[in-house]
Parts: C-alpha cells; structure tokens; sequence
C-alpha cells in the first residue's frame, strides 16, 4: 500500500532530526556564528547601550541572515550528492511536498534555536527584557520566512560550481523584503510600540512562501539533479 | 489558429532568425530616430520647471532607463517562463539575451539618479525607496547572470535560471513594497521629491517619445543579442550553413 | 548657447547624467553588434571542423 | 509495458542518445551494453525521468510516463553507480526511510531482504563504515522492497565478489519470473537463467 501524504513527512522529518543529531557540529555552527557576529558589534562600533539599543536590530537580523545562509548549503548539497535526493524525486510521491517537510525540519534545526538563543545576543545589545518575548517571535518568523525562501536558493545552486557565493547572491536580494519587516517588528519591540503591523506582513510573506517556495525549489531540485 | 501558427513560428530557430535579420534595421532605425526628436524636444523645446529649472531635464534619461531596467526583467521572466512551460529554446534564449541589456539600464537608471540627486536632495545618494528597489533589482539581475555562469550545461543554466527569473518577477512588487514601507518609516527630510512634476504638453511630448524609442531600442538590441544565442546555441548545422553563407 | 550649455546652472549633472544615459545605449548596441559578430565567427568554424570528410 | 520511442538527448555538445527505442513487456530483462561514455547511465537516467530528453518518449503501461510521474516512479525502483544511502544512518535505518516514503514497510520485511542479499549482518553499523560493496548489497534489498515491476539498474555488479555477482544473477532472474521488467546497463556478461533477455548495444554508429 502506497504510503499517506502526512507518513511521508513524518518520516522525512524524522529521518532529518535524526541525522542532524548525530553530527551536532553541523547544527550549532550557525549559532555560534550568529553569536560571534553579534559580539563584533559592540567591539567596532561601541559600547555604549543606548546607540547599541539603536543598532540592535540590524545587528540581529543580519547576523540571522547570514547565519541562516550558512546553514543552507547543507540543506539540499549532502542528500544530493549521496543520491537519496534522487530517490526521493523518484519515490512517486511529491516531490514538493517532501520538500517542505525537509525545509520545516530545517527551520525547526536552525531558524528555531537561533530565535530562541538570540536573547543572549539581544542581552548584549542593549535590548530591554520586556522586548525580549515579540524579539523571540520575529525571528522565529522572520527565520520560517527566509528558509522557504532559502529553499529556492538552495535547489537552484545544486547544479552549480562554487555554489557557496552564489547561494547568497541569489538569496539576499529576495530577503529584502523578510529583513524589512522583520527589523520592524525588532525595532517596534524595543520601543515598545505594537509589533502586529510587521508580524502580519511577515506572517503574509510566510504563507505566500509556504505556498510558492516549495514548488519553486522542487522544481529547481528536479533541474539540479539532471 | 493564427495565433498558434505565430508561436510555432517563434519556436523555430531558422525563422526566428531570419525574422531578426529583417527587422533589426527598421526597428534599430526608427529607435534612433525617435530618439534624436525626444533629445530635442526634451533638452532644447521643452521649457524649465519652475521649482527644478533645467535640472527636471534629467527626467528624459532618468526615467526611459528606470522604466526600461523593470521592463527588461519582465520580458525575461516571461520569457523565462514561456521557456520552461512550452519547453522553447528561443524563449530561453531570449531570457538569456534579456540580462545583460536590463543589468546595464539599472547602472544607468542609478547613475542618472545619483546625479539628479545631488542638486535635488544635496547629496549623490539618499535612501529613496526607488532608488532602493533599483538598487535591489541590479543585485537580481546579478544573481541570474551569477546563477547562468555557475552551470556548465547549456539547458540546465537555461531552466534553472528561468525558475530564479520567475521567482524574482514574482518578488519585486513585495521587495518595492517593502522598501516603501521601511521607507516611510524613516522619513527623511529630502528638498523634493523627484519626478512626476506638473508636465505641460511640451515637456509631456518628449518624455513619451523618449519611451517609445527606448522600447524599440531595447527591441532591436534583444533581437541582436538573440542571433547571437541562436547561432551559439543551434546544434543543428544546416540553417546556420544558410544563414553565414 | 553658454545659457543651453550651463542649464541654469545645474549643467555639471545634467550632461554627465544624459552622457552616462546614452553611453549606456551605445555601449549596449556595441556589446550587442560584438556578441554576433563573434558569434558568427564560432558558429563558422564549428561548421568548418564538422564539415563533411572530417567529421566522425 | 515499457516503451521507448526516439529518445534523443545531448550532454553539452555531446549527442550521447541518438534515437534510442526499445521496448520490453512482463517478464523481459533487457540488458544495456556498449563503451564507457555510450550513454548506458544517461538512458537509464532518462528513462527514469531524472533527465529530459529533447526528442521522443517513455510510456509506461501505454501512457507517457512524464505526465503520469507520480504512478510510473511508484512502480519504478533505479538504482545507480552509488548506493542512495546516508552515511550517518545504518542500512536498516536507510531502508525503513527509504522504503517507507514509497510503502508501509515492517521491520521483519526489512530484515528478511537484508538477509536475501547477505548484508543482515552488518545492517545495524553506519553506512560510512561499510566497504563500497557492503553498501550495494543494502541498496539492492532496497531494491527488493520497492515492491516495484520496473528496476533500472546501473552496472548492478560494481564492486561486488562472485558470491554478489551470483546474487544480482538471481534477483533478476526472480524479477523478471514474477512478471516484472529489468533494464540493467552491464559490461561484465551476468549468468541469467531466464527467457526474455533482450540485449541492446548503445553507440553502435
């Protein structure tokens, strides 16, 4: 009996968190990456709290976005060169579909903990607890938002040389938008004004991803894999 | 029925070709023509704007480039997409004509902006939400050519770079309405806001025959550019044989 | 003709923004008419090492 | 059931598949041979559907197989020069996923093919610390419990002893008496016992 469409991601799900636990170095990397990045500030700018205050979105979030770059080499490159990438395309299910659940488990091994550790980094940059929690959200958000986006990036570079650069040639531009309204959200947050105006964009960003993303980058894979 | 003759047509390498031959001239000619009128009419017919005097000129450039530099990306991700639904290499090799021509107006719609915005807001460079999405748009366009000179197959680049084209088309009214966004955030006091100052037909007339003579350059450029994917591409030797002999 | 030429005053970026403008337009039509022609030339001597008695 | 009709194909510059057709019915092996570089892994890619040939077509059970995907990878196992295996996870592990995205699959199955194909006793190490030939015998008890009519193998023998070579010998032999289709690329000559063999040499110009 051919397996249900919901078994299919739980096992692609599994099998990713499993193997992500059995080589923690590839997971924490982008996070102590993140941290670095977010300890330079203070030392080339100053560290003064409040222009600290002024710069901490910034610092957050673009240290996210490189961070989240990092990570995405490895979300396609290992499977496809092993060539279970190609068993999956060939497995008669969908193709998109075993894609999202690979980019959610992404999400859930890097833009997740790198959310839930930034308060370490906020700390340091001045960023008042009471800001901490909508901090928290937006770039647990923001993170869903740039990995389906990443997705893309990923799949299109597999068939690439140097594929490293170009990843993140081809990802920033189409992060603007995430990083906008996500530093927003930041922003709003530290000062204390309402954060929700941002978070619907981002939210909508996400949703208009997790529609389009997945078919874009299984596509991308299909053309990769060639 | 005509229109499907018409794409079929348009799917041949040979006819595409020879079409391109025919028209280029014409085409190519009628664009420089217009081109000369609008420099006239625009740097010499046209009176000053009362608030910009004659630095409001700068719109015959500044404005042709810009709006050519989001045209071209569009022809190419229509292209882009034409190419990977209906499997058509000349779509693809359009899309690949369409890159460095449109990368070149974005310099060119920046550097113009850059100089408009030294006597309007005081400085070569202010965080303008247009110049910005122009800004981002340059950064597309090098991601595609990136994407184009990273894979060594001919039909690989070709499809892989059409989804990035389609998936870019697809960004650019978020990315411009992000940057509008952020923009009003941080309002900065600029003197004045570029373009759209009350135009009397005299200054009108200019502009739109500057337009149209970009469109028809661009045109002409794109189906040179195309000839010369199609002779590189073309692996079947026998209409090339015609065509250089 | 001083007056066309110093536009108000603002002639030090009004001409360097039309030269950047059309050099860009003929900088294009150059790059074009140099892609062809060397176009051409590759697509001849493909033709000439594949041409009957020497191919495989 | 399987056709293929004209399929051509370049590589680059290369024509590698220069109108290749063929077609086998239930219970036929056709075994692709021909020089390194005759095409073997691109038509058995193509016809899988990894590739996208420029001229001609796969039908499967009467209908195009690019339009159908979904039902003719189902029915489809493809096995190429590497074993599709991640090096962190051991053979068993690797098969329950990858048999699993396809069928609902039971330990006990997947001990019995790891048993068939004489790779039961290193099925709980990591992949990684697997010799190249141990890895194809896992990878071919995938194989095994794909459960699907179409195998597509790619030189199924490399890197294989006698005693694997034997072994691959007699899958096929019992896939293609079960009524399934074989299409291996082979350059060693494979000891096949069954009818229906069908030998196709590619870049014979």
């Amino acid at each position: 009996m051919k397996t249900g469409t919901l078994e299919v991601a739980r096992l692609v799900m599994a099998r990713d968190l499993r193997l992500a636990f059995r080589k923690p170095s590839q997971l924490l990397q982008p996070l102590m990456f993140f941290m670095i990045v977010a300890t330079l500030f203070p030392l080339t700018l100053t560290p003064e709290m409040s222009r600290l205050r002024d710069a901490a979105p910034g610092v957050l979030w673009v240290g996210a976005l490189l961070s989240s770059l990092l990570a995405l080499e490895f979300l396609f490159r290992d499977d496809a060169q092993d060539g279970t990438l190609e068993q999956f395309a060939l497995s008669g299910q969908s193709l998109t579909w075993m894609l999202f659940a690979k980019t959610c488990t992404h999400w859930l091994l890097t833009g997740l903990p790198l959310a839930l550790s930034a308060p370490v980094a906020a700390v340091g940059l001045g960023v008042p607890a009471s800001a901490m929690w909508s901090v928290v959200a937006s770039l647990a958000l923001g993170g869903f938002a740039l990995s389906l986006v990443g997705a893309i990036s990923a799949g299109l570079t597999l068939g690439a040389r140097r594929g490293g650069v170009l990843l993140s040639l081809l990802t920033l531009p189409l992060a603007v938008p995430i990083l906008v309204f996500g530093a927003d959200a930041t922003q709003r947050a530290i000062t204390g004004d309402a954060i929700a105006p941002p978070m619907y964009l981002l939210g909508a960003i996400a949703v208009l991803g997790v529609t389009l993303a997945p078919l874009a980058a299984a596509a991308a894979v299909r053309i990769g894999l060639e | 029925m005509a229109t499907w003759t018409w794409f079929h047509r348009f799917g041949s390498p040979p006819w595409v070709y020879g079409f391109a031959r025919r028209w280029t001239p014409w085409i190519g000619g009628a664009a420089g023509l217009s081109m000369l009128v609008a420099l006239y009419g625009g740097l010499v017919l046209a009176p000053d704007d009362y608030q910009q005097k004659d630095a409001f000129r700068m719109v015959y450039v500044h404005a042709p480039t810009a709006w050519l530099s989001m045209m071209v990306y569009t022809t190419m991700a229509v292209a882009a997409a034409v190419g990977l639904i209906w499997r058509m290499k000349v779509a693809h090799a359009a899309a690949a004509a369409c890159a460095p021509v449109g990368a070149w107006f974005t310099v060119a719609a920046l550097g113009t902006g850059m100089l408009w915005g030294k006597p309007m807001w005081g400085a070569y460079w202010v965080w303008d939400p247009r110049l910005t999405a122009e800004l981002v748009l340059l950064f597309l366009y090098f991601g595609y050519m990136g994407l184009r000179a990273g894979i060594e197959d001919q039909a690989k680049a070709d499809k892989a770079s059409a989804v990035l084209a389609v998936v870019g088309v697809v960004n650019i009214p978020i990315i411009k309405y992000s940057v509008e966004w952020w923009n009003s955030l941080h309002q900065t006091p600029t003197v004045m806001k570029m373009g759209k100052p009350a135009m009397d037909t005299a200054m009108l007339w200019p502009l739109l025959l500057m337009f149209l003579a970009f469109a028809l350059y661009f045109a002409a450029v794109l189906l040179i550019r195309l000839r010369a994917e199609l002779l590189r591409r073309e692996r079947n030797a026998s209409w090339i044989r015609e065509v250089l002999t | 003709m001083n007056e066309f030429f110093s536009m108000s005053g603002y002639g030090a970026y009004v001409w360097p923004a039309f030269a950047l403008g059309f050099g860009v337009v003929i900088v294009n039509l150059v790059m074009a008419l140099n892609s062809l022609s060397s176009a051409k030339q590759e697509a001849r001597r493909r033709l000439q090492m594949n041409a009957p008695g020497n191919g495989p | 059931m399987l056709n293929v009709a004209g399929l051509h194909l370049w590589r680059g510059d290369r024509h590698v598949l220069r109108g290749v057709s063929f077609s086998a019915s239930a219970g036929q092996c056709v075994l692709l041979t021909g020089k390194n570089g005759a095409g073997k892994t691109t038509l058995l890619r193509a016809i899988a559907g990894l590739l996208d040939p420029e001229e001609g077509q796969v039908s499967w059970r009467g209908a195009p197989a690019r339009e159908a995907r979904g039902d003719f990878h189902s029915d489809l196992a493809y096995l190429g020069h590497e074993a599709p295996l991640k090096g962190d996870l051991s053979g068993h592990e690797n098969l329950r996923f990858l048999v699993g995205i396809r069928r609902a699959v039971t330990r006990a199955e997947v001990d019995a093919a790891l048993a068939r194909t004489g790779a039961r006793t290193f099925s709980d190490r990591a992949v990684r610390l697997l010799s190249a030939g141990q890895r194809r015998r896992v990878a071919l008890a995938g194989v095994l419990l794909s459960g699907a009519s179409l195998w597509l193998l790619d030189e199924p023998t490399t890197n294989l002893d006698v005693d694997g070579q034997q072994l691959v010998s007699s899958l096929i032999d019992e896939q293609v008496s079960r009524g399934g289709i074989v299409v291996a690329a082979v350059h060693h000559p494979l000891s096949l016992t069954s009818g229906g063999l069908v030998s196709l040499e590619l870049g014979a110009t």
